[in-house]
């Protein structure tokens, strides 16, 4: 158990007396790709939120790195080295991406956000590493580029970049292709392949292709709970999981 | 005992008005997550216009019929020139301006009307007061209270009994689903919006015999308004029902032991509710 | 070339005019007054008076009046900021009215400063008392007079009352209303038996009026103004009050609380008010004639003292033949001349003018000779507190 | 979105504008209301403009300002810095006191809780008779002097050296704005603007970054406030009234959300017209409505941003016109 970087023991999250998730276990080993997936209305997004601090589980344990993180806010959790990105594109949309990725940088050192009798343009403040990123997501041309003026696919790709301003040892990501063309998959698909030297990946999605293609491990999730866990293969072949997409049309 | 029973009945007659004042209102927010500052202004346009039409033809009747009659074509004109531009918008640029057109309504006012408030007198038919024992009433009072409550279950019935309202109802949560029913969603919002505003017409035009008419009427009846609906939750029909009758139980109370404060009062309990029931005692999250 | 020269001349003109006001022919008189926001009805006619008179006003002492409005925007802070740049800009001595109180107050200690003459007719107790100074002069009785004037005769009519029942509005204004009330009814042996503060930005009344009733009082005596007794009145008027007890407005408007009330509300209730144009003085007559001649209107509150505000400054300044303030402040104190409500007089301790005021009755609709014949005088009479007794110390 | 325009032009500029705004408008006394309002005006755009908060609490942090140097110079023997110093904590305290519980709300129940505070503050106000004046306000404030050691009195009774005084304040709190907006404060501000979850996420405290702001706004409005009172010499119930709220954020919205200058110019435009105007038609009101629905339907750069096309398109023009002579 010593390689799990995450483990999610007996998560349960209730809505009034909606369960949308119940006594949910997981285990993501350091260094892997996880992937949780489940048909719509499974709790995915509510695990999702969960950990990454924007909904308090109802009970249960959340370990990160052997430490308790249920009870930290959100904005706690990039510090620790946490990341995650958002399943719809959630940038600032009428600034330029340099400075989307030099803002998730500076929010690395929490004090630097109050600095307010200087400007921007001293060292510091993210500025550099903004540009490797950029560089690295190949996207050096659009530095200066706000962000609604930005392809789709661009802004799928620096929404990933952003969580990585953080240098997380665990990335989240909620549905990393969503909306994207079947041309850009593969594009992602490098992406994802190139991040897992760097650190763990969590992922929630609905391409099952991608899944398949990329991950290490997958848990699937129905109705709020655990139905399957194994590797892609093994998943694919349990008939609970069958039943519980027919219908879907995977 | 009797004077806290007094209180109680007073509270409650002063809450239903309360209630007739936002709920059109709730009913805009609820259906079109509109912010409409202008709510008072059209409440005192009511309160004109049922004096214009008093003045005119001599009957408040008439004036009750055609005052948000009225304000309701004028509604139209601008929803279809302003309004329709703002539902997507956030809620501060429509509150900024909506202002606007508060200003407008407010100062037009003054321009065609003068500066010099004017009264309508009750009609003779609900003139007087009705007595049991210590405690009087007076009949008008009496009719606003049914007036409101026949207004209320009308709405209700016609929200929740009807096609028309099942649509409205799930026109507020998922307009594509609508629009892709086959159902003009522009004209339903349009619609909501001309009902809201007449709604706050016939409140002007009901309360205008008790309070006198002028141009600053509005600024009051506004903060009243938001007080009330902000309470019961935005956009929830009986929440503004439970928001008037708590407002008009605390001013009622408050009154009695400390007049000065009865607006520190309900600023108060509005602000209390808000932070321990963050969308209002019956709002949806 | 002309107009070179033409330019000269105005420039130098007014640089005589700023330098040497003491010689200069023209005067400019300031009327302080609301002309917009809430209460722009008030301003507005209280700035028709104050050009009435200044159109009116004989050279007798070869000068030349002018006037300039300020718009004190109902805001008592503008109004302190606009005359302050008046004094600093365009060496402005005199000054009339105001609508509140707060703005007269702020305007005198300006006014004060400047060294000039400020005349007002608001109503706070503190502008002849407590904050009084030798700039400023009031026209109105403030509310020792206006509860005594009023309630007095009243009482007289209806030696039946026996209990009183109060509403007043939670301030300053309001508690010295209510403390002058309790002082007659207490000389008198009359029981008050209930009181109902309100807020001032009340327009729920259904719940005082009640307890009134409740406490089968004789008498309603209303101590607040404006559209809050208005309000009042309207709501008094749908429990049908009138016929169980009698309704005394003290503090009200006049011609405009009559016109808002209409006859039918307003009929059987008594009105005290600083000023009604049916009073048959020379002076009165003489203005309201004025006004329906130039206004086509009858002359109201405000109007009315604005006119009589300002007709007395430039009366000082022909009989003085000056336009030097001090010159013209001793003319003021202790003078004694033929005023809108009869023979008034200025007291010079405190500055307050000494004037009547009136106690109405709102007439039926049926029995309104003319449409601006609301109401008979019962009764006009003068009480003001003697000047040591105020708290002025100038 | 950094301004690369050098600190130093500011400050021209701004230095500039205080010199040459008495000799336009030939008044000290309406030129010192334009600062004195311009920078409450700055104070509502830190919310509105700059964080996206719509505060009706405004009126709060002008009054408590001006009613804390009134009540101190009133009683108190002290020096001009004592009264700022004393003015800047109560607008700050205030402001962290409306902040922290208002930001816990979103939308229209954000802007009813600040409206609540404000509500609040003017009963207050109204009811505290003993230390406000209640209706009356405050009267016989004195301009207390500037008290350095080893120096005489600087004493600031007439019109012109409290202008110098409201000057040399107006420009440093407008620098201090302007280096706020563009620090890396402001570019956290920027982003909680446009996109909050997203600024929580990647590791903002939001929630905190909203109360400094709240600060900030509150120092420069209470600051304005107490300027008010000392200027007039007098602190009116009015100052702490909704309609206070209300005219500065109409200001903020004129001159153009998001921009210091814009403020500016929306003060400067707004007591320019309610002087004249107001003269030559009571109801000018209507327009200023009118004006401020077109301004957030079609340009949200309020004039400032007008002005400044307007002045690229003259400049294209002239440029054109060069080109022809040569």
């Amino acid at each position: 158990m010593s390689s799990s970087l995450l483990s999610v023991i007996n998560l349960t999250k209730k809505y009034g007396d909606f369960y949308a998730n119940t006594d949910v276990n997981l285990n993501v080993k350091e260094g892997s790709i996880h992937g949780v997936i489940g048909p719509n209305g499974a709790g995915k997004t509510t695990l999702f939120n969960s950990l990454a601090g924007s909904t308090k589980p109802s009970s249960g344990k959340i370990i990160f790195d052997g430490q308790n993180i249920e009870h930290l806010e959100q904005y706690d959790r990039p510090i620790l080295g946490i990341g995650r990105s958002f399943q719809v594109t959630s940038l600032f949309p009428d600034l330029t991406a340099l400075e989307n990725l030099r803002l998730a940088s500076q929010a690395q050192e929490p004090a630097r956000g109050f600095v307010f009798w200087h400007g921007i343009t001293r060292k510091g403040f993210g500025q550099r590493r903004a540009l490797h990123m950029l560089h690295r997501l190949g996207l050096d041309k659009q530095a200066q580029t706000p962000i609604k003026a930005l392809s789709h696919g661009q802004q799928r790709i620096l929404e990933v970049g952003m969580a990585l301003m953080s240098e997380p040892s665990l990335l989240l990501l909620d549905e990393p292709t969503s909306g994207m063309g079947v041309d850009d998959i593969p594009q992602m698909i490098n992406l994802l392949k190139q991040l897992r030297e760097e650190c763990t990946i969590l992922l929630i999605e609905h391409n099952i292709r991608l899944v398949t293609e990329v991950c290490d491990q997958v848990t699937v999730l129905q109705a709020g709970k655990v139905i399957s866990e194994g590797t892609p293969l093994e998943v694919s072949q349990d008939e609970k999981v069958k039943t519980a997409y027919l219908g879907e049309g995977i | 005992m009797s004077l806290y029973l007094f209180q109680i009945l007073n509270g409650v007659g002063l809450g239903m008005i309360y209630f007739l004042m936002g709920v059109g209102l709730t009913i805009i927010f609820g259906m079109m997550n509109f912010v409409n500052f202008a709510h008072g202004a059209f409440y005192a346009l009511g309160a004109y216009a049922c004096y214009v039409v008093m003045s005119i033809t001599g009957s408040f009747w008439a004036g009750l019929v055609l005052a948000p009659i009225c304000i309701g074509i004028l509604a139209l004109g601008i929803e279809k020139v302003l309004v329709r531009r703002l539902y997507a918008v956030d809620h501060s640029i429509q509150i900024l301006i909506t202002i606007g057109v508060m200003m407008m309504i407010r100062e037009g006012t003054l321009l065609i009307w003068g500066t010099v408030p004017k009264s309508i007198r009750v009609p003779e038919l609900l003139a007087g007061i009705v007595a049991f024992d210590d405690f009087v009433y007076p009949v008008y009072r009496l009719f606003i209270v049914g007036v409101t409550a026949l207004i209320g279950i009308g709405l209700w019935l016609l929200l929740e009994k009807t096609r028309f309202g099942m649509v409205i109802r799930a026109g507020s949560e998922r307009p594509h689903m609508v629009a892709l029913l086959g159902i003009n969603i522009d004209k339903l919002f349009s619609m909501t919006f001309i009902g809201g505003v007449a709604l706050a017409g016939v409140a002007g035009a009901l309360i205008a015999p008790i309070r006198g008419v002028d141009a600053f009427m509005g600024v009051e009846a506004l903060g009243i308004a938001f007080v009330v609906v902000v309470i019961g939750g935005m956009g929830s029909f009986s929440g503004a029902l439970i928001g008037g009758l708590i407002v008009g139980l605390v001013q009622s109370f408050t009154s009695g032991f400390w007049p000065a404060g009865t607006n520190v009062m309900i600023y108060s309990v509005m602000a209390l509710i808000i932070m321990f029931r963050p969308n209002g005692l019956l709002g949806r999250a | 070339m002309i107009k070179l020269k033409k330019a000269i001349i105005l420039a130098s003109s007014m640089f005589l005019s700023l330098t040497s006001y003491a010689q200069a022919k023209d005067v400019t008189i300031y009327g302080v007054s609301s002309e917009s926001g809430a209460f722009a009805n008030f301003g507005k006619q209280g700035s028709k008076g104050l050009k009435l008179a200044v159109d009116a006003a004989d050279d007798a002492a070869g000068m030349k009046f002018n006037y300039s409005i300020i718009d004190s925007e109902s805001n008592a802070g503008k109004a302190a900021r606009k005359v302050k740049a008046a004094i600093s800009k365009s060496d402005a001595r005199y000054f009339i009215g105001s609508t509140l109180s707060s703005t007269a107050l702020a305007v005198g200690k300006e006014v004060d400063k400047a060294g000039g003459i400020y005349i007002n007719g608001s109503g706070a107790d503190e502008i002849t008392g407590t904050q009084c100074n030798k700039a400023m002069f009031r026209w109105s009785a403030p509310t020792y007079g206006a509860v005594n004037a009023s309630l007095i005769p009243v009482l007289d009519l209806h030696p039946e009352i026996k209990r009183v029942y109060t509403i007043t509005p939670d301030y300053v204004f309001g508690e010295a209303m209510l403390n002058n009330a309790k002082i007659i009814l207490k000389k008198r042996g009359i029981e008050l038996v209930g009181n109902s503060y309100h807020s001032l930005k009340e327009k729920e009344f259904s719940g005082y009026l009640s307890q009134a009733m409740a406490t089968k009082a004789d008498l309603l005596l209303v101590l607040n103004f404006g559209s809050l007794a208005t309000n009042t009145l309207l709501q008094a008027d749908s429990f049908g009050m009138k016929d169980k007890m009698q309704i005394l407005l003290v503090w009200s408007s006049g011609l405009d609380h009559f016109r808002t009330l209409t006859p039918k509300v307003a009929e059987g209730i008594y009105f005290g008010s600083q000023y009604w144009h049916e009073d048959e003085s020379p002076a009165n007559k003489a203005f309201v004639a004025l006004s329906r001649e130039k206004l086509k209107e009858t002359p109201n509150y405000p109007m009315a003292h604005y006119y009589q505000m300002t007709k007395l400054l430039i009366d000082s300044m022909n009989a003085t033949k000056s336009a030097d303030p001090d010159a013209i402040r001793k003319h003021l104190e202790g003078l004694e001349y033929d005023g809108l409500t009869g023979r008034e007089f200025i007291n010079a301790e405190n500055h307050q003018v000494e004037k009547y005021f009136y106690l109405l009755q709102g007439k039926k609709a049926s029995e309104m000779k003319d449409p601006d014949n609301y109401a008979n005088i019962i009764s006009k009479a003068k009480y003001f507190l003697p000047a040591n007794e105020t708290g002025c110390k100038m | 979105m950094q301004n690369t325009t050098p600190f130093k032009t500011y400050a021209m500029g701004l230095i500039a504008f205080v010199i040459l705004l008495p000799l336009l408008i030939h008044s000290q006394v309406l030129a010192t209301e334009i600062l004195i309002f311009a920078m409450a005006a700055i104070g509502c755009n830190l919310l509105l403009g700059y964080s996206g908060l719509l505060s009706f609490g405004q009126s709060l942090f002008f009054g408590g300002g001006a009613y804390a140097a009134s009540i101190l110079s009133i009683n108190f023997d002290v020096s001009l810095l004592t009264v700022i110093g004393f003015t800047l904590i109560v607008g700050i305290a205030l402001a962290v006191l409306v902040g922290f519980f208002s930001i816990r709300r979103q939308g229209i129940y954000f802007v009813m809780i600040t409206l609540a505070f404000g509500q609040l503050g003017y009963y207050a106000a109204f009811l505290a008779e003993d230390f406000t004046g209640g209706e009356d306000g405050l009267l016989d404030v004195p301009r207390v002097a500037l008290k350095l050691p080893f120096l005489p009195d600087v004493h600031f009774d007439t019109d012109i050296s409290f202008y110098i005084l409201t000057s040399v304040l107006f420009v440093l709190s407008v620098m201090l704005m302007q280096l706020v907006v563009n620090s890396p404060f402001g570019s956290v501000l920027q982003a909680i603007r446009q996109n909050e979850n997203r600024a929580e996420a990647i590791g903002y405290r939001v929630k905190l970054y909203k109360i400094a702001i709240f600060a900030f706004s509150g120092a420069i409005t209470a600051l304005s406030g107490a300027l008010y009172a000392l200027m007039l010499n007098f602190a009116p119930l009015s100052n702490i009234d909704i309609e206070i709220s209300e005219t500065i954020l109409f200001m903020c919205v004129l001159g153009g959300l998001g921009s210091i200058f814009g403020s500016i110019v929306g003060a400067a435009v707004f007591l320019l017209a309610s002087d004249f105007l107001s003269e030559l038609w009571p109801r000018w009101m209507l327009i200023l409505g009118f004006l401020v629905i077109l301004v957030m339907l079609y340009a949200r750069g309020g004039l400032w941003a007008s002005l400044m096309i307007m002045l690229e398109r003259a400049k294209e023009i002239l440029g054109i016109k060069e080109k022809h002579n040569v």
